[in-house]
């Protein structure tokens, strides 16, 4: 009962917030404190359900005649409801030091409430009519707040194309509940579950669900609005749409998939899993390949949704099999993962935002040497980099083994198709994981380390109190999230259970703390052990290292291979270090080609390099069909040119056409 | 009864006949000349239903069929032509011939249409009916084959001719009077608009800058 | 009791100090072997050692641009190593310490000394440790897809990922399984290769800018920096070498809970082992040409398809899919 | 004393000829607003009070909510226009006379739509439609432009050959009447024509539905007989366009829908269900398409009423209780968010000078509280939350899929391409550096916030009174 009011009074507060907001623009100060406070109650809330394996409920006379509006927060919800709203509380920890004069806040603020509310409010939903209302609500929001640089064209070419393939997912979802609710309209949850539909219905009904949730999280090939939209938006908006909208798409999918579609059938697996391998593998290449600091990162999203939807798609695949202890380290992979994305990728736009104030740049090849100029921002996006790396003892780690471990079970499944996709699908992992160390590298290491490149770059200095907090917050989570997977692990136990039919084997590794798969027999990762040891390890090479060798250090110019004082622009740039990938990689996926002119001997006229990429996805699912739209478009507007004769001629055949229907008719 | 029926049968048919002749006409004149005979010919109609079947208040529908449709408007429009000097061709779409062998083809689907329903239908024969519907589809014909703002209005009146034609064949059916008022208020503004906005014959042109001109959409 | 575990404390510590100890001997191994074979005179077998020292007693020069990272990471990426290595079952697999991770967990340890080898690199600000860390990282995706699939086929062999549990398993197993995995050691040899900078993927010998991967990554690094990294180098060498024993060649390991008599033979048995392994890499290195870099895809693309082919093997006599 | 449902009817003819005579059209205005309401405060008195079946008049659960609307939105129209032709005088495209002669023309307007919706005479609906479709003709051409002409002209012709149509159609029902109800006025009215509609003759009622879908279609606007419909929206006075897409088509296709309950009455007749099921789908893509090339704002939302009223046409086409429950709502929210559309419409007119696209832009910069409204009205339109239009499409849309998977493709791709034009023209007004003149708005926004209101009330919660009369209506309809 007191959650249930927890959870009233605090949407009402971030409603009261809007408001204010909207109103006058004295309040504006006020919004950030009230968001924060309401995420902290309903995050306290959420975790309390979770925890506890309840559940509150509540029924509305809103919405809907047929079916009313139905509240329920259930753990699965719950979950969700922690990850979301330790989104919202870091990024209005954030805003509370930003700037509140500009234009852009007065266009942001009152819409940043309305958005986390939302966002919770599509959680706890518990009827389609409900779902999608509040779904659609979060699109509209988020949708007004990437506009809100509304002055520059780029973001709203960007906002446009986001808000249509919002309006695309929404109506596949629509297609998803007409077939769940059936012909006579049971929109409620209850009344879906109690009647599952049959394997026809269920299949076009897993389609329709994973275009919907798919186009919201970015699925290849619905991805293409994601890398523009994101970062279009004010950093810390940009955080919470990629680093805590992307899951309530997952959330979701696994709504559908995992509650209300009933019992799953082995090869609903295979979708999700292809698609999601498809999407790291891709997500990747796009960002390793990008120049844009917060498209990179947009892009990375893109990637760990697809390694969410891997592991989702594996939990599908061992529960129909009733592998319960593989279906649970799966569906326990996809959950950590969820929560540590959504602390590292919050972490790293709220990153990109402090440089981008710092500097007002967001080109890699216009940074460099921030790690003088703004130490501590340094330090937290170099946690969160190496977290996305999914490096130990990091908590991007702990989800990433985990899935591993579900993968290396893919062999023991009967259907042929899934045990023969395993391997592939644990060499695309794979291969995310290195290229996903190699963009971070990148990322840092054109973007904080080296020599500035830039004016700006040079003058850049640390940002505000509050965002270092909010910052520093997440990165304490990325860590303690690395040291504690097991634990983590275990709380998820009951959500697990409920959801995968068994539950991670817990102790049996070396200590309490080790994360275990299978039983410790088979597999164990103990990241505090490991951690602990790497400390040792360091710190007595240190006091040794000290004692023997001689303390004296001496700072001298780099080599510089005979060139005295190198300018800062001879180092290795972003796009320079992509190089190598981009030849490996770039020819096959991207067809990108390279040109160079060489000017003669002699001739002092520089040498001009130059390179093209061509974005197959954007050509054949985004270009093309515009085209095709403005063209039939074109096509038929001479229709509204016609004489008036010419009307009548219309209007005589339509008359004609069906007198002749009612006269071969019988 | 059974004479009754066969001149008011009769008659129907001679509209039929004056529509195809509507249909036939080269010249402007001889088109309004076609369709105050076809008028004239449902004044007789009417009257005849209005005796035979002993309802008064058709005589007034007669009577203004006889006076507005028979006599006034084509004169009238006899006049706008002169004024206006509007081409005394009419201008076709389709060949007399085309649109002859297509009003055929109109007249063969309504007898089709009918010939489904029961025989056993009151109010009007099956036929009447058939001719009824014909003449209402070749003044629509009649309408979309010519060009100019009058041989449009002369369609219009055709068919509407066989809306009446219809209504007072309904036997016992209401609100005919008051119908038939209303529509010759509807043909009154019809001929009304033709004079005061200057509607020309060459109205539905399809030269793009007069598209421009008139249609606000594409400038 | 706790006798038992100070027993266990003790291997444990032995093995660290063991890895340590051996690493150095185990490159100047492969050094004199294609010395000799290049009818060199050679460094001696100890140099490694001597290198280190010397290295330990210079000071080290730090460019203008270096910030703390530049010189926090060579601490990091030894103590990475170094415990990677401690992970590797030596000469008796039930060390406590194997329980801590399993294999998945050891290539991430090594990844995370190549991350942050590869952010050092970029540190200073000079092209050259752009070369080398933009190439390192590229021959890592080649390579990992590869390890993931070599790691997958002993899952399924063994069962586990536990390297302990599969030397057991192995020590145990008749020869059939391992004819079936022939594939994968190749495998597994060309991305030791590659992960540990040895031709044909990369040359340790030479320092002409344009060609050199690692060497490029630490150019800046002098002193006791460098000491460690090398060190760190030596010992990556080691593991893998020791790796490939364990999965391949377990022969003579101790098993688990053995006594200390027995691990004395495994000790034995994995020294001879890994210096005869050190010995075959000098002459295979001798005997081929460094590649191109964009040869390399090919190479390590080889790896994968016989990781991939090994997996169908596994599948077939394994059963798997049973 | 008088019925309420003859007030609705009285009341407005009354005070035309009242307004005819009334010198000055300040004082025009007035009596036109008090005259509207007067028949709103009859229109909620028909929902509270009983129902009734007569000769003549029929009020039951069908009609009554379109009298309500109908009223209404007649009532805030009349506001609107009180406030927004005076500026039309300042410009100078209209004189004082006409502006007596447009108050008059409106009353008499909306006496003719309420005629048609109470009559329970397919005659006398047939009168009311036609008159109400005449005089709308006469008030588009009001400004006396070439294009205004053109406009009325096309309307016109297009519209007469409806109604004879519509007419004939009309005669047809009264012979398939005659031989079971006998001559005379029992085989026109309607309540008695549906319960005997089972023993009538299939082939007659065929033809008859025929002659009515397209003579009563070419007011609903469907395509291809919608040709009149942008033109008469774009160039009319603005509260027109807002009378023409809230309403003149919600009574047009009242009349259809009255008629295609005959037809579910008869089992052997056509079943006219796919009919309009095409003929939906083909204005609801078609109209989709059309947005992209529009450069005038009236035009566009004249072709997303198309669109929407496509969008109804199947839902009823697509029948059963669900879907016709949603047709009707989405009949209500559409005619409630299109007028206010192009009320705000009409302010922004008024705030940049101009009705076309390429001359307004930035207007959440230069008019914050218009842009924000307008903005809100479009995403109405466009079916997001929270807004009625979204249950309705909500329904729809998952009623359709859950019954022909397939089919339910075809509309939501409709609604997708033609929620892109909408998009885009929304963001090109409201957003962006602002261009062109920036006026005063003297037009009262009162209109425009109370529909908003009523839509977003009803896609947070229907009350039950409408539910019970929505289920209803949606039985009769089948």
């Amino acid at each position: 009962m007191v959650g249930l009011y927890g959870l009233g009074g605090a949407l009402g507060v971030l409603a009261v917030a809007a408001i204010l907001a909207t109103l006058t623009r004295s309040a504006l100060a006020l919004v950030y404190p009230l968001c924060a406070g309401a995420a902290l109650v309903l995050g306290a809330v959420d975790l309390h359900v979770l925890l506890s394996d309840g559940s509150l409920s509540a029924s509305l006379p809103l919405g809907l005649p047929t079916s009313g509006l139905r509240l329920r927060l259930d753990p699965m919800s719950a979950f969700f409801g922690v990850v979301i709203n330790g989104g919202v509380l870091t990024a209005s920890l954030y805003g509370l030091s930003l700037d509140r004069q500009t234009e852009l806040t007065r266009r942001v603020e009152p819409l940043f409430p309305i958005f986390a509310a939302a966002m919770n409010l599509v959680l706890i939903a518990d009827d389609a009519y409900g779902f999608l209302f509040f779904w659609e609500l979060m699109s509209l929001s988020s949708w007004a707040l990437v506009a809100a640089r509304h002055t520059d064209p780029e973001s709203q070419r960007a906002s446009h194309l986001y808000l249509v393939m919002a309006a695309l997912g929404t109506v596949s979802l629509l297609f998803a509940f007409g077939g769940l609710a059936g012909p006579a309209g049971g929109y409620s949850f209850e009344a879906i579950r109690a009647l599952p539909p049959g394997p026809a219905v269920a299949a076009l009904v897993l389609a329709a669900a994973l275009v919907g949730c798919g186009s919201k999280g970015g699925l290849v090939p619905l991805h293409a609005w994601l890398p523009l939209a994101h970062p279009a938006a004010p950093s810390h908006v940009s955080a919470l749409m990629s680093g805590v909208m992307t899951k309530v798409a997952i959330y979701g999918f696994m709504r559908i998939a995992f509650d209300l579609l009933g019992p799953p059938a082995w090869w609903w697996a295979l979708p999700p899993i292809v698609l999601g391998a498809l999407t790291a593998v891709l997500g990747l290449l796009y960002a390793v390949l990008d120049r844009d600091l917060k498209r990179v990162l947009a892009y990375s999203t893109i990637e760990n949704v697809g390694v969410i939807f891997v592991a989702l798609g594996l939990a599908l695949a061992f529960k129909a099999n009733a592998f319960d202890a593989a279906a649970a380290v799966a569906l326990t992979a996809a959950l950590l993962h969820v929560l540590n994305h959504s602390w590292f990728k919050s972490l790293l736009f709220l990153g990109a935002g402090a440089v981008l104030h710092a500097t007002g740049r967001r080109d890699l090849d216009g940074l460099g040497g921030l790690i003088r100029t703004m130490p501590r921002t340094a330090v937290l996006f170099l946690v969160g980099a190496l977290s996305i790396s999914a490096l130990p003892p990091l908590n991007g780690f702990v989800s990433e083994w985990l899935l591993f471990q579900a993968v290396l079970a893919g062999p023991t499944l009967p259907q042929a198709s899934l045990h023969f996709a395993a391997p592939a699908i644990g060499a695309m992992l794979a291969l995310a994981a290195a290229l996903a160390a190699a963009c971070f590298v990148r990322v840092y290491g054109t973007a904080f380390l080296g020599r500035p490149r830039s004016i700006d770059a040079a003058r850049a200095h640390d940002v505000g109190a509050a965002q270092q907090v909010a910052m520093g917050v997440l990165a304490l989570l990325c860590i303690l999230g690395g040291l504690l997977g097991g634990p983590l692990a275990a709380a998820l136990g009951h959500l697990v259970k409920a959801i995968a039919g068994g539950a991670l084997a817990s102790g049996g590794g070396p200590t309490p703390l080790s994360l275990v798969a299978f039983g410790a027999g088979r597999s164990v990762y103990d990241a505090p052990v490991i951690a602990l040891f790497v400390a040792i390890a360091s710190v007595t090479t240190l006091v040794i290292v000290h004692r023997v060798s001689e303390r004296r250090t001496r700072r001298g110019p780099a080599w510089d291979c005979g060139f005295p004082d190198p300018s800062p622009t001879t180092q290795y740039t972003a796009s320079s270090f992509a190089q190598p990938l981009r030849r490996v990689y770039g020819t096959v996926v991207f067809s990108a080609r390279e040109t160079v002119i060489m000017p003669p001997p002699g001739d002092r006229a520089p040498a001009r390099f130059s390179v093209a990429l061509v974005d197959h996805a954007w050509r054949i699912f985004y270009a093309a069909p515009a085209r095709a739209v403005l063209g039939l478009a074109q096509r038929l507007n001479v229709l509204q040119f016609l004489t008036i004769r010419r009307y009548l001629v219309l209007m005589f055949a339509a008359l004609v056409i069906l007198l002749s229907i009612a006269a071969v008719t019988t | 009864m059974k004479l009754a029926y066969e001149i008011s049968h009769l008659l129907a048919g001679v509209m039929l006949v004056a529509s195809f002749a509507l249909l036939y006409q080269q010249r402007i004149a001889a088109v309004l000349n076609a369709f105050a005979a076809q008028s004239i010919t449902l004044a007789l109609a009417v009257a005849w239903a209005a005796w035979s079947e002993d309802r008064p208040d058709l005589f007034i529908t007669a009577a203004i069929a006889l006076g507005l449709k028979g006599v006034l408007i084509p004169v009238a429009l006899h006049r706008t032509v002169t004024r206006l000097g509007v081409h005394r061709e009419v201008e076709k779409v389709v060949g007399v011939g085309m649109a002859l062998l297509v009003g055929l083809a109109l007249c063969g689907l309504s007898q089709a249409l009918v010939v489904k329903v029961a025989p056993a239908m009151a109010g009007l024969g099956r036929d009447e009916l058939a001719l009824a519907m014909a003449i209402v589809l070749l003044g629509f014909l009649m309408m979309i084959v010519r060009r100019n703002a009058v041989t449009q209005v002369v369609g219009f009146m055709s068919m509407e001719n066989g809306l009446i034609l219809a209504a007072t064949g309904a036997r016992g059916m209401p609100l005919v009077v008051e119908v038939s008022v209303a529509f010759s208020v509807l043909i009154a503004l019809f001929v009304f608009a033709v004079f005061v906005f200057r509607i020309r014959e060459r109205f539905d042109t399809i030269d793009i800058e007069a598209l421009d001109r008139m249609r606000g959409d594409r400038r | 009791m706790t006798a038992e575990v100070a027993v266990q404390f003790l291997a444990q510590g032995a093995q660290m100090a063991l890895v340590l100890l051996i690493a150095p001997l185990a490159v100047g191994v492969t050094r004199r072997v294609k010395a000799r074979l290049m009818r060199r005179q050679g460094a001696p077998l100890l140099q490694g050692y001597r290198d280190l020292a010397k290295l330990l007693r210079k000071e080290s020069v730090l460019a203008e641009s270096a910030s703390w990272l530049f010189r926090t990471a060579p601490y990091l990426i030894f103590a990475l190593t170094w415990v990677a290595a401690a992970l590797v079952p030596s000469f008796a697999s039930g060390l406590m310490f194997n329980w801590a991770a399993d294999v998945v967990a050891l290539v991430a340890l090594l990844g995370a000394a190549r991350a942050l080898l590869a952010l050092a690199g970029m540190d200073v600000g000079t092209s050259f440790g752009g070369i080398g860390s933009s190439r390192e990282m590229m021959i890592a995706t080649l390579a990992e897809p590869a390890m993931m699939l070599i790691v997958l086929t002993l899952a399924i062999a063994a069962g586990t990922t536990r390297l302990a549990g599969v030397a057991d398993f192995f020590i145990a197993e008749p020869l059939a399984v391992r004819v079936s995995l022939a594939l994968s050691l190749v495998a597994l040899v060309i991305v030791a290769l590659a992960e540990n900078a040895r031709i044909p993927v990369d040359n340790p010998m030479t320092h002409l800018e344009l060609t050199m991967v690692h060497e490029a990554m630490v150019l800046e690094y002098s002193g006791r920096h460098l000491a460690l990294i090398e060190a760190a180098s030596m010992l990556k060498l080691t593991l893998y070498l020791s790796l490939l024993i364990c999965l391949f060649a377990p022969f003579g390991m101790a098993p688990a809970a053995a006594g200390p008599g027995s691990w004395a033979v495994g000790l034995g048995a994995w020294t001879a082992k890994l210096l005869l392994g050190a010995a075959l890499l000098g002459v295979w290195e001798v005997s081929i040409a460094k590649m191109r870099v964009f040869r390399l895809p090919d190479f390590l693309g080889v790896a994968f398809v016989f990781a991939f082919i090994a997996i169908l093997l596994a599948y077939l006599s394994l059963g798997a899919a049973a | 004393m008088i019925e309420a449902y003859q007030a609705v009817v009285l009341v407005p003819y009354a005070a035309a000829v009242v307004l005819a005579a009334l010198p000055g059209y300040r004082v025009g205005a007035v009596g036109n607003v008090i005259a509207s309401a007067a028949a709103f405060a009859a229109g909620l008195w028909l929902m509270l009070g009983p129902q009734t079946v007569g000769n003549y008049a029929i009020v039951d659960e069908f009609n009554v909510l379109f009298l309500a609307i109908n009223t209404l939105v007649g009532f805030t129209t009349a506001l609107f226009s009180a406030s927004y032709i005076g500026h039309e005088i300042e410009t100078g495209r209209l004189s004082p006379g006409f502006l007596r002669f447009y108050h008059a023309m409106f009353q008499a307007m909306m006496g003719s739509m309420n005629l048609a919706l109470v009559a329970n005479n397919i005659g006398l609906m047939w009168v009311g439609l036609e008159l109400a479709t005449l005089i709308t003709v006469v008030m588009v051409g009001l400004y006396r432009t070439p294009q205004a002409i053109e406009a009325a002209w096309k309307y016109f012709i297009l519209a007469s050959v409806g109604i004879s149509l519509a007419f004939f159609g009309t005669i047809l029902i009264y012979l398939a009447g005659q031989p079971v109800l006998g001559e005379g006025l029992p085989s026109m009215t309607w309540s008695l024509l549906q319960a005997t509609a089972g023993r009538m003759d299939p082939a007659l009622l065929d033809l008859a539905f025929i002659f009515l879908l397209i003579g009563y279609g070419t007011k609903v606007g469907l395509a291809p007989l919608h040709a009149w419909l942008p033109d008469a929206h774009a160039e009319g006075p603005t509260p027109i366009s807002a009378v023409l897409s809230g309403l003149l088509l919600n009574v047009a296709l009242y009349a259809l829908l009255r008629f295609k309950m005959l037809m579910a009455g008869q089992p052997a007749a056509l079943d006219p269900g796919p009919i309009m099921v095409v003929m939906g789908l083909v204005s609801l893509i078609f109209a989709a398409f059309m947005l992209y090339q529009r450069r005038d704002i009236k035009r566009f939302f004249a072709y997303s009423s198309i669109e929407h009223m496509g969008l109804m046409v199947f839902a009823f086409g697509m029948g059963g209780p669900l879907a016709n429950f949603a047709g009707l709502l989405h009949m209500a929210m559409h005619s409630l968010t299109k007028s206010s559309i192009f009320f705000a419409v009409g302010h922004v007119a008024q705030a940049k000078g101009t009705q076309r696209f390429a001359e307004i832009r930035g207007l959440s910069v230069t008019h914050p509280r218009l842009a924000v409204a307008f903005a809100l009205a479009v995403l109405a339109i466009a079916g997001l939350p929270p807004f009625g239009v979204f249950a309705s499409e909500f329904l729809i849309l998952t009623t359709t899929f859950a019954r022909l998977p397939w089919l339910a493709l075809l509309p939501a791709f409709g609604l997708l391409v033609g929620f892109g034009a909408l998009l885009l023209r929304l963001q090109d007004t409201i957003f962006g550096e602002p261009i062109g003149p920036a006026h005063r708005v003297d037009a009262s926004s009162v209109p425009m916030v109370l529909h908003l209101m009523l839509v977003l009330a009803a896609g947070l919660y229907l009350p039950p009174l409408l539910v019970v009369w929505f289920r209803r209506a949606a039985e009769l309809l089948g």
